[in-house]
Parts: C-alpha cells; structure tokens; sequence
C-alpha cells in the first residue's frame, strides 16, 4: 500500500470520475491553469481540456449558479469553493435554486452538481477563513452535506457525490491535505452519502465526529483508559441515525465531537434525535463537544487552544463515564 | 376550441410561426393576467402575484424568435413568458391556484412556473438568480454543440443586483451563448428607475462586458423578435452573449396589492396609445393577415376560452398530502420524470 | 387598551426609536416613499427625512455593506430585507463582516446594526419566500438573532435590539403582521435579548418555542387537559438557557416546537443542552416538533398540514406525557 | 531611531506631508513586505500573507491625500496600506507574527490589520466585503455634515464580484462621498486579468454609474496623489464617489507560497524598470530634495529599523488565552475601547 495524501485523493476522485462521465466538469477560481489553489485539480486540464476544467473569475454567484444551470441541462459540474466563506456571497444559488429545482419542477429537472470546499481551523488563516459553516446548508431539504475525514473517506464521498441526482456540499478539511495514509486507490470505491461509519469499536461511549475531528476522536481513543466507540458521521445531512442508534443503545453514553459553536454544530440535531429515540438506553446525559462562542483566533497558540484537542477529549470523556454527568467545558473556568 | 389542453406547450409553441397567432398568444397574456386579477380578488390566488399587462411584445416577440430546445430562465413576473413560450392557460391559471393541473402541480405558485419541454426552468422569486442559471445552460448547450442557446428574462431594478454583474462578466470571458433580456418596465416594485439607478438605459451597462447592449422598442413585438433573432444568431455563431433593453411598461402596480399611486399623472395613459396588442393589431391589418375588427373577435373568444379553462382549473383537484414530500430528492416518492434535455 | 396590529407595533417601534435616537437610520428596498413592503415604515419619511429613512436599489450586499460602516462610523442602522430568503446573496456582510468587526478591532470598533427580515409560511408565498431560516445566523459569535411573536414581543425586542451595543437580527414571523391583540404602546418598554418569557404557566411539560409557533403552542396549551408550560424564547441566539432549566427542571418534560426542520432547527440545540444539564430531572425523553423535511409548498391546504398546527401539538405533547415516549411525527405514516 | 513605537500611527500619518518622509515611508513599505517573506520562511508567520511589493506608490499617494479622519476600507493585500496610512511596522508585523503588540493584538493575523486612529477599519478577507463599508462609512460622514470621505482598495480581480457593482451604484445613486480604488496589478491570484475580465481598464465601467472613472499611473506616487485629491474633493463638494484605477504591478507572487510562474517572461521585468520608489526618488533628487545616494542610505536605515523592529515583535508576548474570548460582544471581557469617529 502506498501513502497518499489527502490532497491526492480529491485529484484521484476528480480524475476518475472525469474519465468514467463525460458531463463532468470543474469550475472554480484558478482550478484549471493553476492546477486549484491547493493543488487538488493539477494536470486536469491538460488531461481533459478547457471546455471541462473552467478557471472563472471572481465570481462565486456566476459560477455556482451556472453549475445549476449546467446541471439542469445534463452536465456534472463540480465546483470547487476555496474557503467555505466564499459561500457567504453565493448561497442563494446553492440552498434557495438547486435545491428546489427537483422539487418545483416536480422531478422534471434536477440539478446534480457538486460544490467542493475547503473549510475549517488549524492552520492560522484568521477568524475570515477558518470556519466549517456546515449550518448554513445543513437541513435544507433537496441537499446534502458530507465532510471527509483522510484520504480514503475524501476519494468515496467525493465519486458517490459526483454519482448523486441531487446537488451535495462536500466540505474538505483544509489541514487534512497534506496528510498521509495509508490508501491504495480503488476507482470502484464508493462510501453511500448518508451512511456513518464506526471507525473504532468500543463499549463504554459512542463517540460521533466527522471531519478534521475524526482523526482527533481516534486519538482520544486510543490514549484513553475506557473503551471509547468512534463514529465517523462523513454524510451529516442527512445523517445516519441507524448506526449512531446503534452504537448508543451498545454503549449506554453519547458524546458528539464537534467543529462548531454548540448553536451551529449539528451535534444538538444527533443528541435531540438519540434523545427521543434512545432516552431509556442511555446511561448518562449526552455530551457535546465544541468551540467556544468566539471567533477562529490566528495566533497559533489561540487556535490550538480554541479547538479541541485529543487530551481534551480524552478528559471529557473520561469525566463523563466516571460520574455520568456532564463535565463542564474548559472555557468555564478559563473564560 | 378551448386555449389550453388541446394543445400541448410545444404545440402552441410551433403555432408562433404563425404571426395571427402571436397576435392571439397576446391577447391570451392580456386576458390570463386579467383573469388572475379577478382570481385573486375571488379568493382563489394566495400570496402574490406579479402580472405583465402592457408587456406581451416582449413576451411574444422572444418565444418567436427561439427554439423550445433553447433554454429559458425568468422571474416571479413569469406569467406572461411561460404563455407564450407555451405553457398552457390550465398550466398558469392551475399552478397560480394551487391545483395538480398547474405547470409545477400546484405546489410552486405564482411565481415558480415551470416547463421543460418548452425550455422554461422554474422562475426564480430571487432577484437575479436566473441569470447564472442561464450562463450553465448555454455552456451544457455549448458543451453539447447542438447549437441551443439560453436566455435570461429579468427586470430593470434587478440589473442593480450583484449576480446581474457576475453573470454578464461570466458569460463575456466564456463567450458563452446567452441573451440577457432586461425588461425595463421603469420601475423596480414601487420604485422608479431614476431613484435606484444613475443611468437611464440599462443597455449601456455591456460595455462594461465587452458585449453589445442593444435598445429595444418593447412594445412592437417585431422589434423585439428582430433584436432577439440577430442576438441569438450571434449567439449560435460563437461570438457571445449581448445584452437586450426592452422599454416597455407594466399597466399594473407591482403586484396585486399595489394600486400603483406612485406613477406620474399621464405616465400610464402615454404608454396605453403605445399598447402593444393594438401596434400589432393595425400592422397585421395592414398586412391584410387581420380583418378590421378581427382584433374584438380574438379577443372575445380568447377570454371565452379562458373562462373555459378558468372553470376546469376550479374544477380540478388540488394537490394530494404526498405531494409535499414528492421530488423533494432523488430519495423521495414521486418517481423518475427526468426531463433530458436535447436528450431526445 | 387599544389592539394593535403587529405591524404597527414595528412601526411604533421604529418611529420611537428614530424619535429617541437621531442616529438612527432605516434602510430597505421601498422603505421610504412607499411606507414598505409590508407598510410598516408608513409616515416615516415624511418625519424623518430622506437622509434617515433610505430607499435602496435592489442591492443587499450594497445595503447590508453599508449598514456595516454606517454602523462601524456611528449610526445605527436598521435594515430592512424584505423576505428572509434575500440574505441568501448578502449573508457574507452579517456574519462574517460585522460580526467579526468588534473581535478584530479588539472592541474599538462595532456595528450595532439591526437587520429585520420578515420570515415563515403559512401566506402561499411559495417555496423561496417562506422559510425562517435562522440557521444561517444562528451560533454566530458576535450577532444576536431574536424572534418576535406578537405586537409587544415586536415593540420590545426591536427596541432592545436597536439599543444593543452589536449586530442583532430580527425575525418577524410576515404572517403575525396582521394579527391583533390588546396593547398598549410604553414607550419605555425593552425585551431584554437573552431572556426568554414563560408565556403560560403549567406543571406537565415545557413546550418552548418562538415566532409564529408561539401563538400555536399557546393554542395547543389552551386545548390540552394537560398542563402545559409555554416559553417563548425571544431570544434564539443566544438564549436564554436558565429559563428553560428552571421550567424543565419543575415539569419534567421538555418539547420544542420550531418552524424548521429537525436538521436546521434551534430545538437541537435547546434539547441537547436541557439533556446535558438536567438529564437526571426529565421524566420523559425530550421531544422535538418540527417541519418535516421538504420544502414549503404553495397549495393551501398542503401549507396547512406542513406547518404544526395546535391540534397536532396537542396530541403529540398528550402522547408524550401518557407515554413518556416520543410520538413519532406525522408524516412517519403519511410519507 | 526605530521606525515604530517612537511615533503613533497619527504621527506616522502627519509626516507624510513631507515628501521625503513619503519616499521613505515607500522603502519602508518594501522593506517590511521583504521581511515578512523572510519571517515566513522562519516559520513566524501562519497562514498566508499577501505582499505588495511593487505598488508602494498607491499607498503612499491614497494616504498623503486623504486625512486621518477620512476612513479606508482595504483588502487582505493590505500590508502596505496600513503602513502609508500610520499603522507602525510593529502594529503590521506583530499581528502577522500574532503578538499583542500587532494592531489587532495577534488574533488578527496578515489579513486583518486595523487602526482606527488613522481611519483604517479591519481589512476584509472576502473578496469585495470593503466595497458596500465605504458605503455605509460615507453615508455616516455626509450625516455628520462633516465632509469626511470614503476610500476602498480592491483588485481589478474583486471588479468581477456582485459586491464591486452594488457598491458602485449605491454610491453613485446617493451621490455619496467615497472613491473606489482599484489596484489593478494585472492579476487575480495565478490569472491574468484578460482571462477574467472581457475588458483591459476597470475604470470603464465607472460608465455604467454614472461615474467617473480615471486611470492613473499607480507607480507615480504624485499622479496617484493628484487623482485622488482630484476625487476626494469632488467626494466632499457633494458631486459624489469616483472609481480610480491604479495601473500597477506586485512583483510578488499572489501569496506566500505562489512563485509566479504563470507570469509571460519579461513582464517582471518591464515592471522593475518604472519602481515606484525609483522613480520618486530621482524625482526627489531633481528636486533637490534628497541626496545622490540618499535613497541607498534611507533603505539601509530603514532596513535596519525594521530589523530593530523584527526583534522586538520577536521578543514581545503572544496573546493570553483570554483573548479567545475578549471582545466578541458587548457582553464579552476585554473592556469598552470603542473608537469614536469624528468624535474627538
Ligand atoms: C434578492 C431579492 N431582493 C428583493 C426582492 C424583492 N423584489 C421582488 S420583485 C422586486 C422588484 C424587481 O424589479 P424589476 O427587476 O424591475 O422587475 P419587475 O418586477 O419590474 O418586472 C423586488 C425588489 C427579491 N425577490 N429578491
Ligand atoms: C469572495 C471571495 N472569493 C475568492 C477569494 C479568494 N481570493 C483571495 S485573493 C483573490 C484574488 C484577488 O485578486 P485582485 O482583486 O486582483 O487583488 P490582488 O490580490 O491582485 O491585490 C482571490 C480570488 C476571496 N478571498 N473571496
Ligand atoms: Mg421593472
Ligand atoms: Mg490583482
């Protein structure tokens, strides 16, 4: 097996996917010439040309309103939006036209596009360019959100999404690029959006995660004393309740790991629904883990602070199986 | 005869080849919108509606001048344009009262109509969505080298609006085969041009795209035909996008609550000499294709038609309790109705 | 005690606050001269001036934008957008614009702004100017986000929220607009934001919610041979979570009513906090009511059903309280 | 002398009266941008970082124009703006080493600098955000009667984004006092500006608003100057905003990491030969203002301040950990340090 960067993996999946449908095409800011401002779609236009590799201007409504377009009339777009930010001057395409195409013109048309972007913190980039944003999409009906965790959940998301009827955000953890796993590259394989994945059996908690935060929750598993269960959502609209129900009802505790401000985070949409449907089973209260109320902090010692570590996980979880109740976050105190 | 169901849209389509019969989708426009006005103050329209009396050239003059295969995007003041690209009276006056025989099944509304096969995607209730909507269909068009070309219906307030910008830029850099119609109706809900805009004709605006920006008389459904046939020609030849300004004028207030008090006295009588029903009328009988007072007949008998249609919609059955979870997405009931386009 | 439309309580409130506060400006499209979409800013120009009381062009990030520094310069503006969905091409301005402003100039610099939008279903406006979409806003550090539910929740909130030091969103459910009740304006009236209201008192269980739902949940409360507690949160973000503790810690049972899907809705968030910290009090799982998830249909009688109506909360609040289990919604059946 | 701490950004500000101390603050300018460079490599910088060596003579010719109190909206590429209009080198290259000393105390960083002293509000990290602030920050001084103005630096690539439109015909129709500045460098991130942009010169498009738009040689920091008080005065005689185009060059790649090979062979070059700082300094020794060797003697002075500087951002703390929360709201520690405009 070889080791393949994350960053590798988004190029594979665009490539083979290009190569297997011709209606494929990539659009974004420098995605063709430039080979995309992470290095994600290098050698694609050379391999299958300007008419399918499209560097557009600055323009994020243009864009991602003609890949609605282009995806009504039968192409595949795949638009790459560098900062999930950037989607700020843009959503109306994506929650307010694509997702109601299929619905308004009762299954007659449907807009199969894909919008790839880069998101979260880690890395310094400032409070501007940090952010996950997953709720500004999550729960619209007629889309889906997914968001990949290493290389080879990144290479089955992003082919089951470009296979998907309908149009699917899938936010790609910035910091992820440039790690390594091992991964042999399978052009056959598929993760179903809408389907978690537990990534580490255990039996004292189910831990639920996705993202960047997935590979934090392993840690945090691995270095803890309990038996901690790892759940990688990867699909989080709409999300996997079986397997999170599941796993909770073996365990007995939920605890939701979470790259969001608790008012954000789709962790209170998974604890609200184990709630209703597991409220018996469980042995403790639910737990979330998330950011503080604040803002993506750029000195680096901030961020590392700011976002959940393993050792912190750790803790929480740790506390939460010895008393079965909610430890408090660390800002609590701090703040 | 009744006007809707015995024809099909493309049917009522291919019928605009023949120039009596733009005459009478104008009168039917005229009549529709009349109709829906009273539908509303009976009770039977919920929300809003937005009508285009005084604007059927524009209409009229572009459904003329495209393919079905071309592909359509439009606004909330859509009634008129999906008449006349061929959506039938039961599919606007059905969909407008929330009945199944409406174009979108009666769960869209008023201003989410709807026909592919005619080339019209849903109208958009958002300012300015539909004109990146339309730069995707003319590059699926291009990418397809079938020749098809798309077009942007949208008003004049909504060249204020960001994506207006970004789509005209797009489409330049990509020399994509799209034409933006702006119909300058001089107001932006009750809002005159002069007060929201510093120029006076929005054509002007394409240079700042390199593109042709072309001033239309709105009301003569010929000119507007003339303008379209030679933007989409340049258009199906690569040269590009370019950039129509149809002045013309809405008789109504903005939508069905407004009276319109906001107008100049005499604004709305100055425009009705220049009706473009009546324009056309006096050139087709002056082309002979009209006997003197043939336009009274068409009229009489259009409406008639259209009470028939409008008896048939309150008829018609409103949408069953599924519907509301139907083609939500490709996971929900209501099966695979996919409309392919240049598929067939 | 006179009764006052809802929308004269908006009006009354802009007018106060204009009148008390001359740096206060409202800005919108057809705000000005034609008293406003939905006449709530009626006479205002005529008082106020155009300097005061702005028309703009069909441009929300022009306006939001400018609402940001007249804001960051000393004004306090008050924008209006028409229908929530336009924020959809502006949202960039509110949450990643002004609401960082204070962070990033480390509190030498605000945007006290007010962005009020009219929201919600139940008028046939269709699918894209029907939805609350709270969500987009909702968690972000640095913005408030209230909801008003009838003509003095208005008048309170917006006066508070025009005095309020940072950016705050209004809701103002459109179809509360022409709704009535006995009032009396005090011109010193404030809704403090943060705090939520216990609108009806009662022992069996905690309904909470907002907006338009309020006048539901009150409806259902009235029609229940249960005991049902109403708390109206106001407040969604940030809210006001020792009102809803206290109130579920003395019913024992906990159901949120919210005008969103489950995957977008605050109620996630309220639930899993209430389960988090008083897990151990709750006689019966939490429970959450919300839309099911498909778009807003135009059709009357499907608007109907697609929103909650009080006879159905009725019934699923009865079936929790007899059952302490969570009624599965309607549309498990009827889907 | 240091370059920084001895002088306050108000201090920094009033000495660009002289125009050595502009050829100075130039040089300055470039020797912090090359340092940061440096400072990445060292591994002291997160993130990204924008340099804009090359169009010094546009932030020295803006700021010598306008007054402190006239208030700047401007973009992550912000380094050298900041610096002309006061912010010190410590305050620049503290926040993009993330120490408190930075103007935003480090929690900032390169794309965010502030100082609302000298009327710089934070600089935005999303394309076209500063364009609608001037805006509103116009609207504010027109109220306040007290003939502040406005001024936005963007890109010529930011001229493709919806916000650059709204934000023109907001100014132009409330006639409002601010002028939009638009460094064209001939790039947005790794593409020329012809593959974005279907015209050659933003400053065209001022037509669609009804504005005037003027091209300017952005390496000429007295031409930069003359066009802009020519439109900052225009701005406070109440006949509205301006678009000013800056035709200049950032010899640089778009950020840390871009070498800029996508650039034609010979372009850097051609640039190099007009350097905004050569030129002004043989014009100052035309004018008998600065000595033969007087520019080598400034930038070897200047360089090594910044590098006295450097080791004092290097030495001085990073922000406490409470700084995660200070200042978010009103309801936040960190204590009310509100800036008042125009209050003083
Ligand atoms: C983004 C957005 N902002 C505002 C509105 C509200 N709105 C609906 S129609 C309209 C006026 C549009 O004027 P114009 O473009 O001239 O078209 P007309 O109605 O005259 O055909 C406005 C402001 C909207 N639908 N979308
Ligand atoms: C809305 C948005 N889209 C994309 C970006 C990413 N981006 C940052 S800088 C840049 C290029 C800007 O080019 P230009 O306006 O010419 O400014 P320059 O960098 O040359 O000064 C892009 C595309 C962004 N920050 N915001
Ligand atoms: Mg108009
Ligand atoms: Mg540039």
């Amino acid at each position: 097996m070889a080791k393949i960067w994350t960053r590798q993996a988004v190029l594979r999946a665009l490539d083979d996917a290009m190569t297997d449908d011709p209606t494929v095409i990539l659009m974004g800011e420098d995605v063709a010439a430039a080979g995309g401002p992470f290095k994600v779609t290098e050698g694609l236009l050379a391999k299958y040309g300007a008419e399918r590799v499209i560097d557009t201007p600055i323009s994020e409504m243009a864009f991602m309103g003609a890949a609605v377009g282009a995806a009504v009339c039968g192409l595949k777009p795949v638009v790459e939006i560098m900062f999930i930010e950037f989607l700020g001057v843009a959503l109306d395409q994506l929650t307010t036209q694509a997702a109601t195409m299929r619905y308004l013109s009762r299954g007659r048309l449907t807009a199969p596009l894909v919008v790839r972007a880069s998101a979260g913190a880690g890395q310094g980039f400032g409070c501007q360019h940090s952010q996950m944003l997953d709720h500004w999409v999550r729960g619209t009906p007629g889309l889906k959100l997914a968001v990949t965790s290493n290389a080879r959940t990144t290479y089955g998301l992003l082919r089951s999404a470009i296979e998907d009827p309908d149009p699917v955000v899938v936010l790609e953890p910035r910091i992820l690029y440039s790690e390594r796993e091992e991964y042999e590259f399978d052009p056959s394989y598929r993760i179903p959006l809408g389907r978690a994945e537990v990534a580490r059996q255990g039996a004292d908690a189910t831990l639920v995660t996705c993202g960047a935060m997935t590979r934090v929750a392993l840690e945090a598993a691995a270095n803890s004393d309990a038996n901690i269960e790892v759940v990688d959502l990867l699909t989080i609209w709409p999300w996997d309740r079986k397997t999170v129900l599941q796993s909770v009802e073996r365990t007995g505790r939920l605890v939701t790991l979470e790259e969001a401000t608790a008012s954000a985070g789709w962790g209170g949409d998974v604890v609200s629904a184990v709630a209703m449907e597991a409220f018996g089973k469980l042995k403790a209260p639910p737990h979330r883990i998330t950011l503080p109320d604040a803002p993506v902090p750029y000195n680096g010692g901030l961020e590392a602070r700011y976002l959940p570590s393993a050792a912190y996980v750790t803790e929480q979880v740790a506390a939460l199986i010895s008393t079965n109740k909610s430890p408090a976050p660390w800002w609590r105190n701090a703040a | 005869m009744t006007v809707s169901d015995s024809n099909s849209p493309l049917a009522r389509r291919e019928a605009l080849r023949n120039r009596r019969d733009q005459l009478q989708r104008m009168v039917e426009i005229r009549g529709v919108e009349n109709r829906i006005q009273k539908l509303f103050a009976e009770g039977h329209v919920r929300g809003s509606t937005h009508l285009a009396n005084g604007q059927e050239a524009v209409s009229v003059g572009i459904a003329r001048s495209i393919d079905p295969d071309d592909v359509v995007t439009c606004t909330y003041r859509g009634h008129g344009h999906a008449l006349a690209l061929g959506v039938t009276p039961a599919g606007v006056i059905g969909e407008i009262c929330g009945r199944t025989i409406g174009c979108a099944g009666g769960v869209g509304g008023s201003m989410h109509l709807v026909e592919p096969s005619v080339g019209l995607l849903p109208t958009a209730a958002i300012i300015g969505a539909g004109l990146p909507i339309a730069c995707g269909a003319a590059m699926a068009a291009r990418a397809r080298k079938n020749g098809r070309v798309a077009v942007s219906i949208f008003g004049d307030g909504s060249a204020n609006i960001g994506a207006f910008h970004e789509a005209l830029n797009f489409a330049a850099i990509n020399k994509l085969p799209v034409i933006f119609v702006c119909e300058n109706n001089l107001y932006g809900e009750y809002t005159r041009i002069q007060l929201s805009t510093p120029i006076e004709d929005i054509a002007l605006r394409a240079s700042g795209y390199n593109m042709p920006g072309i001033i239309v008389d709105g009301q003569d459904v010929d000119k507007v035909a003339e303008a379209m046939a030679e933007a989409v020609q340049r258009a199906r030849r690569g040269e590009g996008p370019s950039l129509l300004e149809m002045k013309t004028y809405r008789y109504s207030g903005h939508s069905r609550s407004d009276p319109a008090t906001y107008r100049p006295a005499g604004e709305l009588d100055r425009w009705l000499k220049r009706d473009p029903i009546n324009i056309f009328a006096d050139r087709l009988i002056a082309e002979q294709a009209l006997s003197p007072g043939g336009l009274e007949q068409m009229q009489a008998e259009t409406n008639e038609a259209i009470e028939q249609v409008v008896a048939e919609v309150l008829d018609s059955p409103a949408p069953d309790m599924r519907e509301i979870f139907a083609h939500v997405s490709g996971e929900s009931p209501g099966g695979d109705q996919r409309w392919s386009f240049w598929g067939r």
